[in-house]
């Protein structure tokens, strides 16, 4: 049969982001791909160590913009280890608030991306849609929608009062009804079934070989999960499941990772029950001492790590970020064998790609 | 009356490509949320294309890297006339916090001729619609000429697409 | 002499004839799109979108890569048009024909699989990867719902005993329906019609986030709007011809006696014709879209012999 | 994570080097590690300790000298040093042991110019012709955008 090269990306429908993978296809058939990465490459790590400490919040807040707030979640207590700064109980609650919410937040975007992937625009409305509610409620805590801006070294910028509390709890109970739905249009629904099922299949082994985290090392049974295993921010005090399949499919990281959206939803609740009054910052000096810092975090797509060493000036001597894609990218290459081209996209969303993130 | 007619239909059935050349995601999700629910732009007839063919606008977001620049002057070549750009958010009006890093080339109009800006990190939904609908109240279609007249890039874009032309293949990805 | 062109010719332009075609086509569309969005709670478009898309494109610069066959890609999209019109020729609306004969039925199935050939031809001529890939999978899925299809629409015509389309309506009118005589054929012309028109569950041909526009993808301007205007003429005719075929024509039952005959007519054809657009909308709305694979499975193993059972069940009640 | 049994064991896996822990912020343990021992040590401690993954490679020009830290987790943070010179940047790839090492260790050869020997993919070095990664197609060589002395805004070329 002869073979064809099909391109996606770095313009396509089906990636919201640039990267290119080069399909050497048989017909239906997909046999090989080459991945190429750096279209949007911004060199982040570079531009961090020509900006103040306090001024890398802000950039990185940007090195994606579906998971913002758990980077300069990871920078800040990465850098508040190195000042040997005590953050305020209250902060970190809020810290672990937003985490929740964004994770909600990228997970009920996820399955909208994966719907509208297998042609079923229905279901990518409906999570949208819900989707707007946790947007809603990020952006009455902290005025913004998708750029939050809540971590300062030190603590949390935002305080909220009761009156808000209030109003998240009620935005909360109205998105764990739609929660329930989409969990029963994902386990029940046929024709999604049909096209996820024994699609995009991966073994304990293959992820372990490819350092693969997060919900994708979770649905083929891997028990990891950062915010159990080394506790940061709130996370000490808050009691939740991890979330895992045995499936390896794309069927089982979708159920995973709406089973963590409920599970987040309920982490919101214990937060808003617990959260005391009291600071919500502590004063933070320009100068870092010299040292440096492994931070670890757990995002929507997985393990954050950032490794930060300061010389002892105002700016950081190196700045390292990993984001759960970059090893999601890596099991792609062998996902991406021998599968029918009409799953590619199935398979792609399965490992929810962040390019930006994966790109820095 | 025929370019009546022209014109008011360019004003209604807007249809949009989106190309990311470096972006964060967040204008990304921003642009997509459009379609949804709560903002549904169809009402406003703006489709999201997948082919750089079917469009009319771009939907520029992030700052242009090294890499991108080609491709993003490609798939602008590959639409068809009359054809516009929108630069949304920050980063494709100035290149925003990304300004000065080795792999960057500032905002989109360093590469092709831009005519919208919507900056904002990122813009609300609401403002992309805003601005959409004024960049569409700006098309018209004047009685003496013909209908069919696009927005000439500068003569310095022109060369230098000239150039790439022999390696684009024109295979519409 | 002079009147009788006329007649024809109004027939052939107003009514049934194009401009009438193009008003439903834009209608459907319109109501389509519209039922689909309200069914995502959404608003969907305004009544004019159909015609501001139309006349958007048809104002547009048409290009194409420098590979791809001009003339060819240029006389398709006229082609595959000219065939759905001239199908819309023999199938009658509200029990209008503008032409009938024995046998129109076979044409009027020959003329609507044409599109999906030239629809694959598109893709070929046009080079690109993904007009390629898309093109050959509408060939498969051709054959996948084209077989069903054909065996699901012959079912009433050897019920009735006539390949003539205005016969089999007038036959529907003295008896009952074809729909309760055979709805399993019903469901098959349905499944087929969806097929044919690349909706969802079936839009594989054309599925975005595999192969961008599939055989459209280089197409522009002029040309695309022309195979648009393909595809929702088609839709009409499609639901036309089952309205036709299953649903009695304009036939309304007792409902039929009332006065003003030609209005009842008009009005039983619209509102049954209503039903089968919503039937196509709503189902749209309610599926994932399958594998090229699955489609072929669906076809070969359910369809198939499904419509086999249709046709042998039919002709022994004929043998009766 | 018992860190004496690791560096016992380290210990019996390289005699020739004696090794030792470090504690940095947060919860790391840190083992500094020859050049040539860290194939041997990566082996030893996929074999006998629990390691779940490698959760990246950092690679740092320190001013004086180019130092990569190997990040591996198991219920712990576990870093490896490892110090290059700058005229001999070359280390073993670990690609055999760890296939989802592959990314890191480009990203490590394009920003840093480091060498890995052993590599499964041919041009990741100058001489092989660089096939890129991260970093633009016409990216002039010779000038891994990480190293201290490569100003941060020269890239034209």
């Amino acid at each position: 049969m002869t073979r064809v090269t099909i391109p996606i990306g770095p313009q396509h429908p089906l990636l919201k982001e640039p990267l290119s993978f080069m399909l050497t296809a048989e017909g239906e058939r997909v046999v090989d791909s080459v991945l190429r990465l750096g279209y949007v490459h911004r060199g982040i790590e570079r531009l961090a160590e020509e900006r103040s400490w306090v001024q890398n919040v802000h950039l990185l807040e940007r090195v994606c913009g579906i998971c913002s707030h758990i980077h300069t979640t990871t920078y800040c207590q990465g850098v508040e280890a190195l000042l040997e700064l005590e953050v305020p109980p209250r902060a970190q609650m809020i810290r672990t608030l937003m985490c929740e919410l964004e994770r909600i937040h990228s997970h009920l975007l996820w399955l909208g991306v994966l719907a509208e992937n297998v042609g079923f625009t229905t279901i990518f409305m409906y999570s949208w849609r819900d989707r707007e509610m946790v947007l809603d409620i990020m952006e009455d805590l902290s005025g913004g929608r998708i750029a939050h801006a809540v971590n300062i070294i030190g603590g949390v910028r935002i305080d909220p009062d009761a009156e808000q509390l209030d109003s998240i709890r009620r935005g909360l109970d109205k998105l764990q009804q739609q929660v329930d739905t989409l969990l029963d249009v994902v386990q029940h629904e046929r024709s999604l079934r049909v096209r996820t099922q024994h699609v995009g299949r991966t073994t304990k082994e293959l992820v372990r070989r490819h350092c693969v985290v997060g919900p994708v090392a979770r649905a083929v049974g891997i028990d990891e999960d950062i915010r159990r295993d080394a506790p940061y921010a709130a996370y000490d005090r808050l009691s939740f499941k991890v979330i895992t399949e045995s499936g390896g499919d794309v069927w089982a990281t979708a159920l995973v990772r709406v089973r963590e959206t409920s599970e987040s939803l309920s982490l919101c609740h214990q937060i808003l029950d617990q959260l005391d009054p009291g600071d919500v910052a502590t004063r933070a000096g320009r100068r870092v001492p010299a040292g440096e810092v492994v931070s670890r975090a757990e995002a929507p797509r997985g393990e954050v790590i950032y490794y930060i060493r300061s010389a002892g000036t105002d700016k950081p001597a190196r700045l390292k970020i990993r984001t759960p894609t970059l090893p999601a990218l890596s099991l792609l290459g062998e996902q991406l064998r021998d599968i029918k081209l009409a799953d590619v996209p199935v398979v792609l969303s399965g490992v929810d790609l962040c390019i930006a993130c994966a790109d820095r | 009356m025929l370019n009546r007619l022209v014109q008011w239909a360019r004003r209604r059935s807007p249809w949009v490509l989106h190309y990311n050349s470096g972006g964060c995601n967040g204008c990304d999700i921003e642009i997509l949320d459009l379609l949804t629910p709560r903002y549904d732009v169809e009402r406003l007839g703006i489709l999201k294309e997948a082919s750089p063919r079917h469009a009319d606008i771009l939907l520029c977001t992030g700052p242009v890297t090294r890499q991108s620049r080609d491709r993003l002057r490609r798939i602008y070549e590959q639409m068809p006339a009359p054809k516009w750009v929108v630069a949304v958010g920050t980063c494709a009006t100035s290149g925003g916090v990304f300004r000065g890093s080795y792999n960057m080339l500032g905002g989109i109009d360093q590469v092709i001729p831009v005519d919208l800006y919507i900056p904002g990190c990122p813009p609300r939904p609401e403002v992309i619609i805003e601005g959409l609908a004024r960049l569409l109240a700006t098309i018209d279609v004047p009685e003496d000429k013909p209908p069919r007249d696009a927005a000439e890039p500068p003569a310095e874009q022109l060369k230098s697409v000239a150039a790439d032309e022999g390696e684009a293949s024109d295979d519409g990805d | 002499m002079l009147s009788d062109i006329l007649y024809v010719l109004i027939r052939l332009l107003v009514l049934p004839g194009f401009t009438f075609l193009l008003a439903c086509a834009l209608l459907f569309q319109w109501i389509d799109r519209r039922t689909i969005a309200r069914l995502q709670a959404r608003v969907g478009p305004p009544w004019y979108q159909p015609l501001a898309d139309l006349v958007k494109l048809l104002t547009k610069e048409s290009i194409l890569p420098a590979e791809a066959d001009l003339p060819i890609c240029t006389a398709l999209p006229l082609v595959s048009l000219a065939a759905v019109l001239t199908a819309a020729v023999y199938v009658p609306v509200g029990g209008h024909t503008t032409y009938s004969f024995e046998g129109d039925l076979i044409v009027v199935l020959f003329l609507l699989s044409l599109p999906a050939l030239f629809y694959f031809l598109a893709g070929w001529v046009s080079v690109g990867v993904y007009s390629v890939v898309g093109g050959s999978r509408s060939l498969l899925q051709y054959f996948s719902y084209e077989v069903p299809f054909l065996m699901a629409l012959s079912a009433p015509a050897i019920l009735t005993g006539s390949w003539s389309i205005s016969r089999i309506v007038g036959q529907q009118a003295t008896a009952t329906w074809t729909v309760f005589v055979q709805p399993l054929g019903f469901l098959l012309a349905l499944v087929g019609l969806i097929g044919k028109l690349k909706r969802v569950p079936f839009d594989i041909p054309k599925a975005k986030s595999e192969v961008v526009g599939g055989p459209l993808t280089e197409f522009s301007g002029r040309k695309l709007a022309l195979w648009h205007l393909t595809v929702d003429i088609q839709t009409v005719v499609g639901v036309f011809l089952l309205v036709n075929m299953f649903l009695g024509g304009s036939d309304l039952g007792p409902l039929s006696s009332l006065p003003l005959a030609g209005l009842m007519d008009a009005l039983g054809f619209g509102l049954k014709a209503l039903v089968m657009l919503l039937t196509l909308s709503v189902t749209s709305v309610l599926y994932a879209r399958l594998r090229i694979d699955q489609l072929a499975d669906l076809g070969w193993r359910v369809l198939a012999p499904l419509g086999m059972l249709q046709l042998a069940v039919t002709m022994l009640i004929g043998a009766v | 994570m018992d860190t004496q049994a690791i560096l016992d064991a380290l210990n019996d896996a390289c005699p020739d080097h004696t090794f030792d822990a470090q504690a940095i912020p947060i919860d790391e343990t840190v083992i500094e590690v020859p050049v040539i021992c860290l194939k041997r040590v990566v082996a030893c401690l996929g074999s006998g300790f629990s390691i779940s993954h490698l959760s990246t490679i950092t690679g740092q020009d320190t001013g004086t000298e180019l130092e990569l830290l190997y990040h591996f987790w198991s219920k712990g943070g576990l870093t490896l040093r490892v110090v290059l010179p700058y005229d001999d940047a070359r280390i073993d790839s670990l690609t055999a042991v760890i296939p989802g090492a592959d990314f890191y260790e480009r990203e490590l050869a394009e920003m840093l110019g480091v060498r890995l020997e052993g590599h499964p993919r041919s041009g990741l070095t100058e001489a092989e012709g660089f096939e890129h990664f991260l970093l633009p197609e016409d990216w002039r060589p010779g000038r891994p955008p990480l190293r201290k002395k490569q100003p941060p805004k020269e890239n034209e070329s």
